[in-house]
């Protein structure tokens, strides 16, 4: 009876969101910029100019202005979007690849916060008793902490080697810990509220007096009445943690340059304000990026949870 | 010299403070015979101030070497305006060249740097002194007659004994970190001292002592010629014991000159009101023009520079220029242009390459780099001809007397590089196809990052491929770049750098940089890479030479040798862009500060 | 159009709702009277319209999207042509609704005694303290304890039998001649079930209101109604009298609906009867009759059933019921098939 | 009833204390555990505060004097006496006493950091202040329209403009808004120029307006989406049914009905945010260089000022949990189910 329903739920919601033009619309950009992230080497070499190449030649170093020649940040067939002001680095080529940073890094730490959050919401929720009051209690500490602040602070203090990393895989791994470890409670909420919900439900009362062990109820009976709440969250965490991410690189806590990050690119922006084609780039594809998301995530909910329509 | 707060690559005036104690007392013995040819720079050379009716024509680089709008007129508010917070208002221990500059307005140092255009400000003039120090025993001993009526802002006179107070004081670094260490490393100050806080009753007489109270007699423990340049440090400006209040006495500064301070914010702003206690009898250099002086902290710097731009903010009290985005409105609008000047500084930004990493080792190694790397995009990096500076070949910048032309390695017709001579060394080298190494750099200072990634651009095509760490400039040289076990371990072969001297002196620019005595085994020395027992030897010679002509001659060829072993990249010459403030009068770039002088302006 | 003849008059009511996935017919063409001192019972599964039709009398249909058509006429006013502020001034003063859940239909903010309050002052020019009073008078009539303290209590500080009376109150307090109660008892437990069904026979008696009760339990209807309503599939497809329905059902779904209701007199062992399948999707209603998916009888008619939508036919004295079978059939199938297991 | 209110409330309090200490423990840990993970020794981390001119001993001296070689326990210790009981700080001359709570003085600057921060807390507070009226008046208005008038063109054109807001960094606004209404048109006045209010109220809305304006815009953005959902929600319950069983007209039941019960999420939401916010709105700081707790956090951790940035931490702290209490006291009045709990 219940399998009946939840296939059937799943179907009205796959209708549902194929109705949907605008998640339809977010969709297929997430794709396209996934795609754009593992295929950025491939589309840069058909560019022609990788991220880090310098081109002083493009910037007004006689008129000892570093701007870039030409009008509008030096946009021409050759650089779409203009190059960068002082090393004349090809804006285009530095957005896409910024793309995969910023998919990475959002990504893989949804996927920590996640994980955590489902198991610790599971177990707080199903257990109840001290389990639950602990846990309960780690979650309102993790919420009291100022957040950006403390992400700063230890993403400022860990040193460019450490933990046998170095470099970019050290920061990019440092990220997902950072962003993903300190993401959790608000997932682990959730689900913990989910559980204790579906805990009062008859179907779990009926697995467990038919003599069902713990861990069995815990997997097939919750498992699949949560993955809705948890795949809304987690595409609706994915574009929080790209502006997470984007925030850290802008305060100077991200991946080391001369890599490529959107929020970093801003940060360098700044002191060339008078040039807005360089901020402009990086700030449209976060944008982008986050709103293809949130559309997604949205009709996402929409499609799984009706009443929120 | 490191700063943790500044982010425009604005430096500490002297970055000499790395000098060791024990290179110091080297450096004092052997230096008792320059007394005289160092005093001798101090000497003639003075033109008027400048003052003449008329002064300079309002034009790009006019504050040059003339005064701008020559005026006598007082009354008036300067403001200024700083995008940081100010090092130290403490003239024990403030050691910012702008800090150093505007210090003179609430303090009388026993000497001072002429407030005068072009190559004048060089010369040391008295100031609560009434003449140049008096040496004897060889330059051992230094006595300075003080001039009577000079009072603190109180009322209260100002005597020696502030004075012998105020340089004591300066010495007890765990209260003073920052200020500059020549008194402790100078003075015959009794073994132990810790200056007055800690060591106090300690009888001092064996390094200070004062006959009367007008008279003060520095005792060192060696002879040293250049005393002078010690005696015009904010660190001889009188300090009454009774108002000392130690590491917070910055909130608290008693003034000895024309100027006291009044809402003063920490971090956020304060202002200098008349000190009606000064008097114009007793103080020669001064003409006090303005009511008042209104300096915030802490503003935006684009802010600064339009504020600036606009008339409503007078001066960047910093100094170090204008930001990148005002670069290209001032270099592109003839009007804003004729209202800029472009100050040189004796500074020199430049690249370490550490011979104790491999295969650096290996003197072709180096030369790969020297011929390898594109000059041109080095000063595009550090922000072109006018804010970053001009190319470099050398290690010591026009400015510093004795400096001389050369070129070892050169870099081509269009200062890109001369890629066939890189790959010729490569060969020689050994590393045909190139070889991989880390560059460090200060990851909070936009040019040496944009320094960084040139380098890697220009070396990636001879095969040389760089891996950039980015280290928090607080620590840069304590703990990564300046200690010689971390560059080691973590193959740091090149490292971004930088210097400038206290003064203009070719001792004092080089001998920090080149010396292999002042590499600290824990860290914390500018100097990484050069360690060529040549070079120290031609060093003491030099110092040793009394005669200014000969010995200036000296400082070049340790500059030539120091760069045929390769072991430095020059990048620029730093130069500076500067807003002239517009309704401001007697206004002139200090060649000692290398920024205006603060002392002599005026309102229109 | 024919003069009314009874209090409240439904003729050919249509409610529509148009939606992403087609049109959906909640009701479908129904017309029923009722006198006043009368009570009505609707009965049928949910989603079979009844609920809805409660509300399109009271013109709480929801949003703007839903689409009616037919007549209205309480006391000869068609609610259906008024205009929203015309049928809003009759909500709670000539016709008022109670509800299933009394828990959700009270707001939580607010004390039941304000709740009554301000039911009573949006129709009566009375100041706060005389609508208290009657708020009182009003709980106390509904026979809650210690009415003047408990009207300052909260809806969540009521036991469910409590807030359901406290809601009766509140829908009585403009003494309205329309009572619609939803499925007035659902939600309680089975001894407040017959409390709360006695208070409404009790009041409806003092007030002399016509009453429709909309349930999914026969017995519910069993206790109070004079005729009852039974709806499949936003239709009526059986209508009579208490008895007519109860010893005479005429429908194979009434028949159904009898067979499946737990009955005080039967033995606990005997297994209730349900009845097989779902109630039909209101979008894509099976273009025969409406039950023929569901319906054991259906091969009896060689297939008009599922062509041919039964109309909704008068047997005699009222009892009317619409379905393809020959009145022989049914009596043959009541007799023999369904009478004997119930 | 009074008795247990208080009762709850110190109680809440007492947790909230306890909270506090584990908020600057784990603090206090990362910076003392961290670099000494890193290979610092307290002598090359006192090397940061010595500057370059120093002998071994004045390293050793500062290391000491900061306490840089007792075990954390007794660090944390003694910051913790200092934040309750006050301090006594030799400052070279003489011993000065800094009173509770004594949050330390910078290693750099040497100033005690608890005047600083009570001087940047009215930047915070006057940003915080100023963009939360502006977003809750906006925000919750337009959610409340969009949802009352849904499917309607303002109501597409708001939440199109409302899901952008969400989806824009707010230093990438604030650059643009400053670049174009500071820069280019010079109509505000960039950050950094900070006046108290009542200094000088005109200047202080002035300095204000744009972060004000950009800081409301992406949240009135999320405000109006949550109200709009709380909304739709709510005017969905049974209750609302029962407004309008009773004959109430629209107005009343929308209002007091219908906003009551969706505002109270909201409320909650809102009292976080602002407690949130008032911790230091860093990036907001940041961009307009506003001289608030958030940019005090920031130039804390990038001059290694491990006074200040515990002391910025305990204070936002102190203010997410103050407006974790009052939000919930403010939900016990709104909501008589909560308060029986």
């Amino acid at each position: 009876m219940r399998k009946i329903e939840g296939r059937s739920l799943g179907q009205i919601a796959w209708m549902r969101l194929k109705r949907d033009k605008v998640a339809i619309v977010g969709f297929v950009v997430i794709v396209l910029l996934i795609l754009m992230a593992i295929l950025a080497p491939l589309i840069v070499k058909a560019i022609g100019h990788p991220p880090n190449e310098f081109n002083q030649d493009l910037i007004d170093t006689q008129g000892g202005t570093l701007a870039p020649l030409g009008r509008f940040g030096g946009m021409s067939w050759d650089h779409p979007f203009g190059v960068e002001p002082v090393n004349g680095r090809d804006l285009m080529s530095r957005v896409i690849y910024g793309s995969r940073i910023s998919l990475l890094i959002a990504f893989f730490a949804t996927l920590l916060s996640v994980t955590i959050g489902t198991v610790m919401g599971i177990v707080s929720g199903f257990f109840g008793g001290w389990v639950d009051a602990l846990i309960s209690r780690l979650m309102d500490v993790f919420l009291a902490f100022p957040l950006l602040v403390f992400a700063i602070a230890l993403a400022g203090v860990i040193p460019d080697d450490a933990f046998g990393l170095q470099g970019d895989s050290l920061r990019i791994v440092l990220l997902i810990f950072i962003i993903g470890f300190f993401n959790w409670p608000y997932i682990g909420r959730i689900v913990r509220g989910q559980t204790i919900s579906l805990r009062e439900r008859e179907f779990v009362d009926a697995a467990r007096s038919l003599g069902a062990r713990r861990p069995y109820i815990l997997f097939t009976e919750l498992l699949p009445n949560l993955v809705a709440p948890i795949l809304v969250y987690s595409t609706l965490l994915i574009p929080t943690n790209i502006l997470f991410e984007a925030a850290l690189s802008f305060l100077g806590v991200g991946v080391r340059a001369p890599t490529a990050t959107w929020g970093g690119m801003l940060s360098d922006a700044v002191t060339f304000y008078t040039m807005p084609h360089f901020m402009l780039w990086p700030g449209l594809a976060i944008f982008i990026t986050v709103l293809a998301f949130n559309l997604f995530g949205d009709g996402l909910r929409d499609a799984l949870d009706p009443r929120s329509r | 010299m490191s700063s943790t707060f500044t982010t425009s690559g604005s430096d500490k005036k002297g970055c000499t403070t790395t000098m060791s104690i024990k290179r110091l007392r080297t450096v004092a013995a052997l230096s008792a015979v320059v007394a005289l040819a160092l005093s001798a720079c101090g000497g003639g050379g003075g033109n008027d101030n400048g003052t003449a009716a008329g002064g300079a024509k309002n034009e790009f680089n006019a504050g040059l070497a003339a005064v701008v709008n020559p005026s006598d007129k007082k009354g008036g508010t300067i403001k200024m305006g700083h995008s940081d917070t100010w090092d130290s208002l403490d003239p024990g221990e403030t050691y910012y060249g702008y800090a150093w500059n505007f210090a003179r307005l609430y303090g009388r140092s026993l000497l001072m740097f002429k407030p005068a255009p072009g190559k004048a400000a060089n010369e040391v003039v008295p100031d609560l002194a009434e003449g140049l120090g008096v040496p004897t025993d060889g330059g051992k001993t230094w006595t300075y007659k003080i001039r009577k009526g000079v009072k603190f802002d109180d009322g209260t006179e100002v005597k020696a004994k502030d004075v012998k107070y105020a340089v004591l004081r300066s010495t007890d670094k765990e209260t003073f970190p920052n200020g500059p260490a020549y008194f402790e490393a100078f003075l015959n100050l009794p073994a132990g001292y810790k200056g007055p806080y800690k060591s106090k009753g300690v009888n001092t007489d064996s390094a200070i002592s004062t006959p009367d109270d007008y008279t003060i007699v520095f005792h060192l423990k060696n002879g040293f010629g250049g005393f002078d340049y010690l005696a015009q440090l904010p660190q001889t400006m009188p300090v009454p014991e009774a108002k000392d209040t130690g590491a917070r006495y910055r909130n608290t500064i008693v003034s000895s000159g024309p100027y006291k301070f009044a809402n003063l914010q920490p971090d956020k702003s304060f202002e200098l009101v008349r000190n009606d206690k000064w008097d114009q009898a007793t103080d020669p250099n001064r003409k006090a023009l303005p009511d008042k002086y209104q300096v915030s902290l802490k503003v935006n710097a684009d802010d600064i520079d339009n504020r600036v731009i606009s008339g409503d903010l007078d001066i960047d009290v910093s100094g170090t220029g204008v930001q990148p985005a005002s670069l290209s409105k001032v270099l592109t609008d003839p009007a804003l242009k004729a209202q800029a000047d472009n100050a040189s500084l004796a500074r020199l930004w430049y690249t370490s390459i550490n011979p104790t990493v491999p295969p650096f080792n290996n003197i072709e190694c180096r030369k790969a780099i020297q011929y390898g790397m594109n000059k041109a995009s080095y000063q595009t990096a550090y922000g072109g001809p006018f804010s970053g500076g001009d190319l470099a070949t050398t290690l010591m910048p026009p400015l510093v007397p004795g400096y001389e032309k050369f070129d070892l390695y050169p870099a081509g017709p269009d200062s890109k590089g001369d890629q066939a001579k890189a790959k010729e060394a490569l060969t020689a080298c050994g590393q045909p196809n190139g070889f991989t190494t880390n560059m460090a750099y200060r990851s909070d200072r936009p040019r040496e990052k944009a320094t960084a990634e040139a380098f890697q651009q220009a070396l990636k095509p001879i095969g040389i491929n760089l891996t950039l760490k980015g280290y928090p400039s607080g620590d840069y040289f304590s703990q990564y770049a300046g200690n010689p076990p971390f560059v080691v371990a973590n193959k740091i072969g090149l490292a971004t750098n930088g210097w400038g001297a206290d003064w203009n002196d070719g001792f004092g620019f080089l001998s920090q940089i080149v010396d292999s005595r002042v590499i600290r085994p824990t860290g914390g020395s500018s100097n990484t890479s050069v360690r060529i027992p040549d070079v120290d030897k031609m060093l003491d010679a030099a110092i040793a030479e009394t005669d200014t002509a000969k010995r200036e001659k000296l400082w070049a060829p340790i500059d030539k040798r120091v760069m045929e072993e390769a072991v430095i990249y020059p990048g620029v010459y730093a130069k500076s862009l500067l807003l002239r403030p517009k309704n401001l009068s007697n206004v002139f770039i200090s060649e000692a500060f290398n920024m205006y002088d603060y002392l002599s302006l005026g309102v229109k | 159009m024919t003069e009314p003849n009874s209090f409240l008059e439904v003729r050919d009511l249509r409610t529509h709702f148009p939606t992403d996935d087609g049109l959906v017919k909640s009701v479908d063409g129904l017309s029923f009277s009722l006198d006043r001192g009368k009570t009505l019972g609707i009965v049928g599964e949910s989603g079979s319209g009844k609920s809805v039709t409660s509300l399109s009398i009271m013109g709480l249909h929801k949003g703007g999207s839903a689409r009616i058509s037919g007549e209205v006429l309480l006391d000869g006013q068609d609610l259906v042509s008024s205009s929203a502020e015309e049928v809003r001034l009759l909500r709670g003063k000539r016709m008022a609704m109670i509800f299933q859940d009394p828990l959700s239909a009270m707001h939580p903010y607010y004390t039941v005694g304000h709740q009554i309050i301000e039911a009573y002052r949006v129709h009566n020019k009375v100041t706060k303290a005389v609508a208290k009073k009657h708020a009182i008078e009003m709980l106390d009539r509904v026979g809650i304890p210690q009415p003047d303290k408990r009207v300052d209590a909260y809806p969540h500080q009521f036991s469910g039998g409590m807030r359901q009376r406290a809601m009766i109150a509140m829908a009585l307090s403009c003494d309205p001649d329309l009572l619609i109660a939803d499925e007035p008892t659902t939600a309680l437990d089975v001894t407040v079930q017959a409390q709360i069904l006695d208070l409404i026979r009790d009041l409806q008696r003092e007030f002399n209101s016509a009453v429709i009760i909309i349930t999914h339990d026969l017995g519910v209807v069993a206790e109070l109604a004079d005729d009852i309503q039974v709806m499949y599939a936003g239709r009526a497809i059986e209508y009579g009298t208490a008895e007519d329905i109860f010893d005479r059902p005429q429908h194979p779904y009434t028949w159904g609906l009898l067979g499946s209701m737990p009955r005080i007199d039967r033995e606990r062992t005997e297994r209730l009867i349900p009845i097989k399948g779902t109630p039909p999707s209101l979008i894509n209603v099976p273009s025969g009759c409406a039950f023929n998916p569901r319906c054991n009888y259906a091969s009896l008619n060689e297939g008009a059933s599922e062509t041919e939508r039964p109309e909704l036919l008068d047997i005699g004295a009222g009892h009317k019921v619409a379905c393809h079978l020959s009145p022989g059939q049914r009596q043959k199938i009541w007799e023999t098939d369904i009478k004997p297991k119930l | 009833m009074p008795d247990t209110v208080i009762t709850y409330i110190i109680r809440r309090l007492v947790a909230a204390i306890g909270l506090l200490v584990i908020v600057s423990a784990v603090t206090f840990s990362i910076f003392y555990l961290v670099p000494r993970w890193a290979g610092a020794t307290p002598e090359t981390l006192a090397t940061r505060y010595v500057g370059r001119a120093a002998t071994e001993d004045t390293v050793k001296l500062t290391a000491e004097r900061l306490g840089l070689y007792d075990p954390i326990a007794v660090q944390y210790w003694n910051w913790a006496k200092g934040v309750v009981v006050g301090a006594e700080y030799d400052y070279g001359a003489g011993v000065e006493r800094c009173p509770a709570p004594c949050l330390g003085y910078s290693f750099i600057t040497k100033q005690p950091v608890w005047p600083e921060l009570l001087d940047r807390i009215p930047v915070t507070l006057s940003l915080a202040a100023g963009a939360s009226v502006l977003w809750l008046a906006l925000g919750v208005a337009i959610g409340v329209l969009s949802a009352l008038r849904r499917g309607s063109i303002f109501d597409r054109a708001a939440m199109t403009v409302a899901l952008a807001g969400v989806s824009l960094p707010i230093f990438f606004t604030g650059l643009i808004s400053l670049a174009f209404f500071s820069y280019q048109l010079g109509w505000t006045v960039p950050g950094g120029t900070f006046v108290k209010i009542t200094d000088n109220p005109i200047k202080w809305a002035q300095a204000l307006t744009l972060p004000w304006i950009t800081l409301a815009f992406l949240f009135s953005a999320q405000y109006a989406r949550l109200t709009r959902a709380g909304m739709l929600e709510t005017m969905n319950e049974d209750f609302i049914r029962t407004a309008r069983a009773k004959g109430l007209p629209e107005r009343t039941v929308v209002v007091q009905h219908g906003l009551r019960g969706a505002l109270t999420p909201i409320v909650t939401i809102f009292g976080l945010d602002v407690g949130l916010l008032l911790g230091g709105a860093v990036l907001t700081e940041k961009t307009f260089s506003l001289p608030g707790l958030g940019k005090y956090a920031v130039d804390g951790i990038v001059a290694n000022d491990l006074p200040k940035i515990l002391g910025v931490t305990l204070v936002a702290a102190v203010f997410i949990v103050l407006a974790n209490l009052i939000v919930d006291l403010l939900y016990a009045v709104v909501d008589p189910r909560v308060r029986a709990k």
